[in-house]
């Protein structure tokens, strides 16, 4: 009949109700903080794979002569393979055009008799990059009127906007885990203080002081740990509900991918027990700390 | 036992509560505090108790100077020095049972047999019929029998009693020093702070007589020293 | 020298130190989450208004004839212009078209002399639009291979996707709402733990309620407003820094307007305020309903 | 001034402590009330400062049924009320004369005179070195020395005291005790619970004595009687 009870009454106050509510939510705003960084991030990716290293080389149409479209995309494309810092160029099939151009034009349009101009998309290699003005100073000998464009400069900007936008979502996630470190020493705090009597009569009756830490520490542990789960099955459902509703409307390419890696998912799987752990350790060095002022 | 060496102590920087004190306590023996209210003896209870540290001299439990303990050994030789508190202390959370056997527990024995023990002595304390109670359910009285029994329990070598029989009458208050000496015939060394003159008067013990900060060494500490060196 | 002492010693309590920190970060992210909101609901109404009941006629080029691409047009604006459900049908300059395609075939092409299909933009009333199919047919009579593009329904998918994040964030709100009213009961009921015997005795010796709860709830006020304030003051400065980087890669239409109306932020200014309201009264309801239980 | 009829109290659904209990104590009368521990001493204080109501019976308080009162008039009522608590119950963040002042703060009176007539209280009951002590750094006699003169501050009409001499010797608790006596000849009904049937012994007033469950009205009862009646 003595043992199974705690000697620190912690399950009864207010604490054992509270602070599960706060780590879950804690958690669960994390977890939507960190999938938003990460979607960010693969996105970024997406676009610099996809178009840092690319330029354009665009051919207007001839509208007299069919033949001499080919023609001066040859001439561009002889240009371009000769160069340095020039990895890849490779003219961009019509097709693949029309479906660029369709989101603008229409579908039937894209599909009908419009004469294109031709793009060449031209790999360059970054490190060792071509002087791009001699380079269109060559391009416009070799075929009038083509022309060479630099994605860098434009995604450079959405870039920043997705940089900064991942940064705020890492401050957040950063805030999250200082609030958790505030809440959970408030609480282990407040616990000392309104057991201080407790405390001390255990220490006063030879108690160690990792007796008195270890009731402490298994408390929030499993609040924490609680909480935590609790927030994370929350946030996986809305983000569930999110990627669902983000693929229906998938094709616009600046929808970010919700579709994390396995990595990805244990990374917001460790999050509970990030916080389940915080709070133990913050408890166990604030019990310990309180002790040790004790004689 | 517990051996006084010029011990001087104070708040903080507040003044002087005990000053020069020495003396010695034999295993076994038992000893009265005496003194006014605010002379000093709660204090120097708590010293014993290794609560509170002396501001200047030495002292020494169980033959080692508690100056040099580690707070582990201060931890192991707190459960051989049972504390009746001037205020109690108990926890309001378990049951008058429970806190009667929390000392056995903090030193980790966890026999089934205890529990009878822990039961009997209740009932000797007369609360045979509350040993289920949380103290904010006992009376005054009641709470002081408790504290008792749990400085009791564990058949501590040194107990240290601060005014426990402040809130019982004169019966009782025989009873439980007869508690005492029992335990103190059993090997227990014995002190017990209190006002209750005519209770000192009854057990011929030596009295340790404060008289705030300059300590008289009464009739009764007379007696001390002979018992004590 | 007895005047100006608190009977309840709140601001020795670990509660004086922590709970600002908590409002102050609650309402962080309850700004940036109602910021988050308010854009994405000025992009929507953007979208709404600009495209919602738009419907655009597309007549591609005859490349043979100039002047018959003119009658062509003259023939479908003709149609349009008798439809009952048709509010406005209006073709679009051969500029605006070009302004719109440059992202795509880059600046000098479309300059060029690229012969361009002719675009109606067409305002249909969407109470009592026209029958799309029939038009559909009817222009192509008028006009060989004009088509007509309904924007509604890739627009319906960029909405939903738009008002599911709003109401993400409005999630998000309420959530951080919910957690600061759990925050300042659990606080509330801690402080009564703590000082239980401090608001028994000042009961027993004949304070009012009023009395015991108003050191409570004006505690809680002053320590919800001091880091509600602090909380909207770096939310505002977060808000103010995106915006900058928002405008200054402004030109893509997917981009949120961070610039807010002064209602909006109004509404943003208030969340300290309410936060410390919040508290206020969640304070004095308890600590009076705690009161009540005492004989 | 206080009215007992047929008045029984129990805590819950315990056994009962209180049973059919009458009498009625005249303004300015001067009681004891004795007993032995957990006989019922403090809950039959706790029923006149309104902290219990009764299980049966009625009680009246300044001719007024303590049944009928709402929150608001116990509120007013409990500050002509002085109460000595068994345990005290000072806030430990005021100093000692900000303890004694605060019944004089709830009621309102902001006098500053009121702090002068503080410190001399204090004084008379030996703290006036202790003044700006915050009660955790009194002694246990020291700290019931505070509440008693906590209790008397407001010169209530009505003073209960519960076991007030506990923690003090035997020549402090006769001066608490004329200090009572001064404040009854004031005008100041007093009832105090105690187990020093010497201190009983040398005062002659009318004692309650309590039994258990079955109240026994003893010889100094009788002169209750006398008194109440
Ligand atoms: N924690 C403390 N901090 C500062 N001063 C203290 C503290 N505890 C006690 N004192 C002071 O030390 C002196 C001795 O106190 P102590 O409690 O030892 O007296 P005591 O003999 O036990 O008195 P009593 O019989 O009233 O319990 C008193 O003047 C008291 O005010
Ligand atoms: N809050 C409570 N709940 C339940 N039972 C209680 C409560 N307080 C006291 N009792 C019980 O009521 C009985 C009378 O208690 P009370 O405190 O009135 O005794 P007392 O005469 O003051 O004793 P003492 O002299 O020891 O202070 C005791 O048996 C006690 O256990
Ligand atoms: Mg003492
Ligand atoms: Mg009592």
């Amino acid at each position: 009949m003595i043992v199974g009870r705690r000697d620190v009454p912690l399950d009864n106050d207010a604490s054992a109700r509270f602070l599960p509510w706060l780590i879950g939510f804690m958690v669960y705003l994390a977890a939507l903080a960190l999938a938003a960084a990460i979607a960010v991030s693969n996105l970024t990716e997406r676009w610099d794979k996809g178009l840092s290293d690319q330029v354009t080389v665009q051919v207007p149409p001839d509208i007299e002569s069919d033949g001499g479209q080919d023609a001066r995309v040859q001439a561009v494309l002889e240009v371009l393979r000769g160069k340095v810092g020039v990895v890849r160029a490779r003219p961009v099939e019509p097709a693949r055009m029309r479906e660029l151009l369709e989101p603008w034009l229409g579908s039937q349009a894209a599909t009908g008799d419009l004469p294109l101009p031709s793009l060449i998309a031209v790999t360059v290699d970054r490190g060792d990059p071509p002087d791009l003005d001699a380079l269109r100073a060559e391009l416009r000998e070799a075929a009038p009127g083509a022309t060479l464009d630099d994605h860098q400069r434009t995604l450079g900007r959405l870039l920043e906007i997705a940089h900064s936008l991942q940064l705020l979502a890492m401050l957040v996630v950063a805030l999250i885990a200082g609030a958790a470190v505030v809440t959970v020493v408030f609480v282990t705090r407040t616990g000392l203080a309104v057991h201080r009597q407790v405390i001390e009569l255990l220490h006063l009756i030879g108690a160690r002081d990792g007796y008195v830490a270890s009731q402490f520490q298994r408390h929030a542990l499993r609040l924490g740990l609680a909480g935590g789960v609790a927030g994370l099955a929350l946030a996986a459902a809305t983000l569930f509900g999110l990627s669902k509703v983000f693929e229906s409307g998938g094709e616009a390419a600046v929808i970010p991918d919700l579709s994390l890696s396995p990595l990805q998912w244990a990374i917001l799987g460790a999050t509970p027990v990030a916080a389940a752990l915080v709070a133990m350790l913050t408890a166990r060095f604030t019990v310990l700390r309180t002790l040790a002022r004790l004689s | 036992m517990v051996r006084f060496e010029n011990v001087t102590f104070r708040y903080d920087a507040g003044p002087y509560v005990l000053r020069d004190l020495s003396f010695h306590l034999r295993p076994g023996s038992f000893h009265f505090v005496l003194g006014a209210s605010g002379a000093g003896k709660s204090s120097l209870l708590q010293l014993m108790y290794l609560w509170q540290r002396p501001s200047g001299g030495a002292i020494s439990l169980f033959g080692r100077d508690v100056g040099e303990l580690s707070r582990q050994d201060k931890a192991v030789m707190r459960r051989r020095i049972g504390v009746v508190f001037q205020d109690f202390r108990l926890l309001d959370h378990l049951s008058a049972l429970e806190n009667v056997a929390l000392p056995l527990r903090v030193a980790g024995r966890r026999n089934s047999s205890l529990d009878e023990h822990v039961v009997e002595l209740l009932s000797w304390v007369g609360l045979g019929d509350h040993i289920h109670a949380l103290p904010p359910t006992l009376s005054g009285g009641q709470q002081q029998r408790v504290a008792i029994a749990r400085a009791v329990i564990a058949r501590p070598s040194l107990l240290l009693a601060d005014e426990p029989t402040g809130n019982v009458d004169d019966r009782l208050a025989l009873r439980l020093l007869y508690l005492f000496e029992e335990l103190n015939k059993m090997g227990t060394t014995v002190v017990i702070a209190t006002h209750n003159e005519q209770l000192v008067e009854r057990f011929p013990h030596p009295v340790i007589r404060l008289a705030g900060s300059d300590n008289m060494i009464s009739g009764g500490t007379r007696r001390t020293a002979g018992a004590g060196r």
